[in-house]
């Protein structure tokens, strides 16, 4: 259960293949890059040396660092609450990341925002949410303005199956499809929206049948298949470059629990370990070994650079400064002119 | 000078700003053909066309939301709700999403859109279509709110709320839609956070918006030889005029506030805790009264519409019991 | 065009027989009131003698006859802003009704809600609504009830093309899929939500495909056949009893403008000339008269008791007192012990 | 007496109702096996099975709206809505129907429900999961709006506003939840619309509620040689004891109020307005004080997210700055 299917593999390995060292290489640092960063969080919080509360990635890097792969610097993006790796998939300064969770003045935010509301807005990150579906029709407006400027931009929309059942969705891609606006929409199914799972949250077994409600496609993909992920959202981008918006589900888990607080009542050991089992990392290790692209040490070395990379972040975010409770007033409003 | 209606200043402002700036577009239902519920935008559609003009589905939390990250992306939107009652619907992505990613976001964006919508009781319309719920905005760090009463300030603040670069709740006066005003031709915009004393006097001041403006000048005019009354309207909620506020409660020493939003947690009470915590209590002969709306729903039946709000007459006895 | 296929008819024909000559009387005269009530109304408003707005039903009567013949007096039901045919489907007192469209003391509401307001809960009529889509979660909660008292009962919920583009609907409809309630929701295609066609406001052809994405039923019937419409929502009532919630499109027309100001500038003539060529009152006739059931003559004296029900509505309404201004802060707490 | 934490007193309060009613049902988001997001109702999905204690998809308009429509047709729900700051997606549902029905239909409804939520900041959540949005609820005819400041107050209020017969937001205090307090066996209910004077005094009346209320104690008790300070916690904001609040304010001349939520356009403007409006205005000493939450979203960073709110320091302050 854990390998990949044969045909599967074979896909895997036909994209590996399509795609540059360099391409590459940036991909699986990615995905170790995200790894690493919510290890470390979780470490912070297991000490309670960081504040609130955080929601971590882990088991789903490849829905975001596959997806992403396909996006240019100017494509948009938003995200969720559990944001950590969308916001490393569309590129970031790692230290201003870590310095945010901190709470620091030289946080992505200045310390204002923290885990919940990451965005880099000079890297089309239009930001995590705290609000579950709330960044919906966010991204569906980001595309009325890449549809009027018509640059070839896209807008990617990350959401979890808890947020499917939101209001919000229902309207945005409704929206999205009757003014064929460039979003692709991914669902991210980690089977659960907290405690409670998508099979009992739903009365359907593959989601991906909600994008018939709205007249557009809908397909499902294995999540943990970074390249499966890859290959489904290029196609999602040249669909909606050319003709509007695109839902795909990517099938995933989340190793960690849903916050902080969470005795994992609702699930069960097997079930965690079988998808432990899938990890996406090791699964897209294999395929880059297999193609011949990297070598083992090379993919260590990948591993050992991005928890260095890590401890750096770590480093600079606890050496800056907390922010000024005189900034405390700033930035509720921009100037205008 | 020429006189126009409120709505034709509200769609001279929405125009000219289109054409000065293609970033601005403008969304909501039935906006296109229909030209608006109050015929606000009729013809806008044949000069902009369908891709700036865009009429959407019922899907006001989509149409507030799309405002914000159309805003965020780079566009100005120009979002109207049907009715302003239906934000409700959209309550999230405003209070929650539009107005709040400056600030989560660390100074690192910029949301400039409008959501304009149409406010108040008077036309038959019953409990849900007929609010003031102004309040609820103010309340919420990040977003301005404007309540023009004429129409030459609804031209002058649409358009300067079409430039501001932050979430602008623009609220019209439904019973205004049809009344005139002079507007002059040229280009003008009034800047937000200015009060205007629509009246000037010594003995009281009234500090009211929106369409309770004119019938508090027409009470007052009425009164004029028994009272010098002068009639202060904020126009924009926030950012509020504080600072006229407490100058003309110092001048006269009577303070009355007067709004059609259901009185109880209504911005009535900002403003009496404005000039409570001022030092223009020093100068208060009086009690400082509100005259908001009654705390109920806004009935059907004409007669008790009329009375759930303020009423000329209600005005003038507030005014007579503050100056007993 | 304008008439049934021949399956259809068929198929009318026989449903026709299978009732009671009593039912039949009984949703003829409904069909007959809504219009003549609509009628009076427009006369009322062309004359500016109503305040505010109202939107007719005039043309749409088979949906909520036929739909609505299926209930019993303790079945739920919600309604909406065009509300008037529900009303009168459900059962209701013509007088109080009118009365309450004139704002009087002795209207439903005591002149507090009027035409988009009327609820009569002593015949399971949970109310209009003035908000679109907004009825939608209370006839689910009100679902709930029914499903935990486990009575046999059902509710229906009105709602238009226009909203199934709410928020509303889509939790909703999955609330209730998820838990089985018995909640028949019926969205009435009238073609138009306001100025906007529901073929621009949707990117689906057949919008009963909604249904697929909450694992629910869905069927489209034609709407303006007040048989085929009495058919689906009896198959309807068995499935929601026995399963859970069952979805269906009923395809109409509003014969009227959206409410009182409307100058039809988004529809032709044309189109609105051929909907009424489907005139479901007619359709209904013609079926009653060739299976026998009923003579021209007594078809004839339904429609002329109907206008002087009326009529008779208008007197009492007419002669009834407006609410004293004293009862104006009455009624927005209930007392509690 | 014994002691229990908050949200014990919660989870009593609502499932005595539930054993006493069985029209009484309770429903929200992972409130089943989780026990809620703040473990409030642990173990209640054991005793009450999964048809009375129903975990949701993630719907909150449905889920306010259900409540609406459950209660409409003879049940008494209990809903709960993981975070206030979610209500706002429900907003329409809350304000324009459950609120509203009753007056609508003519009094021929009744709606009674609960949405209970915990609301405040403190917990380094930042902007969308911190707010105390009571004043948009309080401005809403035909809601009940609670906010318990004690263990005690939370069980009795809790199970008088599960018995209402209209809806109740009842807004927990996050902070509180793992505070004791004493709370006996019996049986009690406490009435909505009461005041309770948490702290007898002479010279200065604070109005305070929620979390504010022990800070606020803690403050007075400090600085209890130099002032004797009045405590009054309104408990229910709607109904508010207006009469309470008055004659404290004659007792002492001057008034205070303290809240947590964002200060413009906050609750604390409908308190000072009470007071400027009745007779108690003619034996103030001194201006009418409000303390409320910068006007800002709540900042994550923990020193930031202190400070936006009231602090014993600045509560202390304002006391002096209004005594000097
Ligand atoms: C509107 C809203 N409702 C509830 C919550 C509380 N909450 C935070 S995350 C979460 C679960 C979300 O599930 P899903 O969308 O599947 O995302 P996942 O956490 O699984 O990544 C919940 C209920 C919230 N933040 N926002
Ligand atoms: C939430 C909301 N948005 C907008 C409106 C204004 N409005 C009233 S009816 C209507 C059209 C509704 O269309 P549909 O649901 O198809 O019902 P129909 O009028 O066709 O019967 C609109 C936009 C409203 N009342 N409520
Ligand atoms: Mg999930
Ligand atoms: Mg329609």
């Amino acid at each position: 259960m854990g390998e990949l299917t044969e045909k599967q593999k074979a896909q895997a390995l036909k994209t590996a293949q399509s795609l540059s060292k360099d391409k590459l290489h940036d991909m699986y640092t990615k995905m170790n890059h995200v790894r690493a960063f919510e290890d470390k969080v979780a470490y912070f919080f297991s000490r309670g040396m960081v504040h609130g509360t955080t929601h971590l990635y882990s088991g789903e890097e490849a829905t975001a660092i596959g997806a992403l792969a396909n996006l240019d610097d100017d494509d948009l993006m938003t995200s969720t609450h559990r944001g950590h790796g969308h916001t490393i998939g569309k590129g970031i300064d790692l230290k201003k990341m870590m310095a945010e969770l901190l709470g620091k003045e030289t946080g992505y935010c200045r310390g204002k925002g923290g885990s919940m509301h990451i965005a880099d807005l000079t890297r089309g990150n239009l930001g995590a949410n705290g609000i579950v579906g709330g960044g919906i029709p966010i991204a569906t407006g980001a595309g009325i303005t890449l549809k009027l400027r018509n640059e070839g931009r896209v807008v990617v929309c990350f959401f979890g199956d808890g947020a499917l059942n939101e209001g919000t969705f229902h309207e945005s891609v409704n929206l999205a499809s009757i003014w064929d606006l460039p979003v692709i929409y991914i669902c991210e199914n980690n089977q659960y929206g907290m405690s409670f799972s998508a099979k009992k949250s739903m009365n359907v077994d593959d989601l991906s049948v909600r994008a018939k409600a709205y007249g557009i496609p809908g397909v499902t993909v294995d999540g943990n298949d970074i390249f499966a992920v890859y290959e489904a959202v290029k196609k999602a981008k040249k669909h909606a470059l050319k003709t509007g918006p695109y839902f795909i589900v990517s099938e995933t888990y989340r190793f960690m629990g849903h916050s902080k607080s969470d005795a994992n009542k609702y699930r069960s050991k097997e079930e965690i370990a079988e998808w432990k089992d899938r990890d996406p990392i090791p699964r897209m290790r294999a395929i880059l070994v297999e193609t011949g692209q990297f070598t083992d040490s090379e993919l260590d070395a990948i591993e050992e650079q991005c928890k260095q990379d890590i401890e750096e972040a770590v480093k600079f975010a606890e050496n800056s400064a907390d922010p000024s409770v005189d900034s405390i007033l700033d930035d509720v409003f921009a100037p205008s002119n | 000078m020429r006189e126009i209606t409120y709505a034709e200043a509200i769609r001279e402002a929405m125009s000219e700003e289109m054409r000065r700036d293609e970033s601005v577009f403008f969304f909501g239902e039935d906006i296109g053909i229909y030209g608006g519920a109050f015929g606000v935008s009729v013809g806008m559609i044949d000069e902009f066309g369908a891709e700036r003009v865009r009429d959407t589905p019922i899907s006001e939390a989509a149409i507030i939301g799309a405002a914000a990250g159309a805003a965020v992306s780079g566009s100005r939107p120009i979002a109207e709700i049907q009715f302003s009652d239906f934000i409700s619907i959209g309550m999230d992505q405003l209070g929650n999403q539009a107005a709040k990613m400056r600030y989560m976001f660390g100074g690192h964006a910029e949301v400039p859109m409008v959501v304009r919508a149409p406010a108040g009781s008077g036309t038959g319309a019953a409990a849900q279509h007929s609010q003031s719920q102004e309040a609820w905005y103010c309340h919420i760090p990040g977003l301005k709110v404007v309540i023009p009463s004429t129409p030459y300030d609804a031209k002058g603040l649409l358009k300067t709320s079409i430039r501001d670069n932050n979430p602008v709740v623009f609220l019209e006066q439904k019973l205004l839609y049809r009344k005139k005003g002079e507007v002059p031709e040229e280009e003008y915009t009034i800047p937000l956070g200015k009060a205007d004393i629509k009246r000037e006097g010594s003995d009281l001041t009234i500090v009211t918006w929106g369409r309770m403006v004119s019938m508090v000048l027409e009470v007052a005019d009425a009164l004029k030889d028994q009272f010098s009354i002068e009639v202060l309207d904020p126009r924009t909620l926030v950012p509020l005029d504080r600072d006229a506020i407490v100058t003309s409660a110092k001048k006269t020493g009577h303070v009355l506030v007067v709004h059609e939003a259901v009185q109880t947690g209504g911005y009535g009470g900002e403003i009496v805790a404005t000039v409570a915590d001022s030092e223009a209590f020093y100068y208060l002969d009086a009690p400082i009264k509100r005259l908001g709306g009654l705390d109920i729903p806004i009935p059907y039946n004409p007669e008790l519409e009329r009375n759930a709000v303020p009423t000329p007459e209600k005005i003038e006895q507030a005014i007579r019991d503050l100056m007993a």
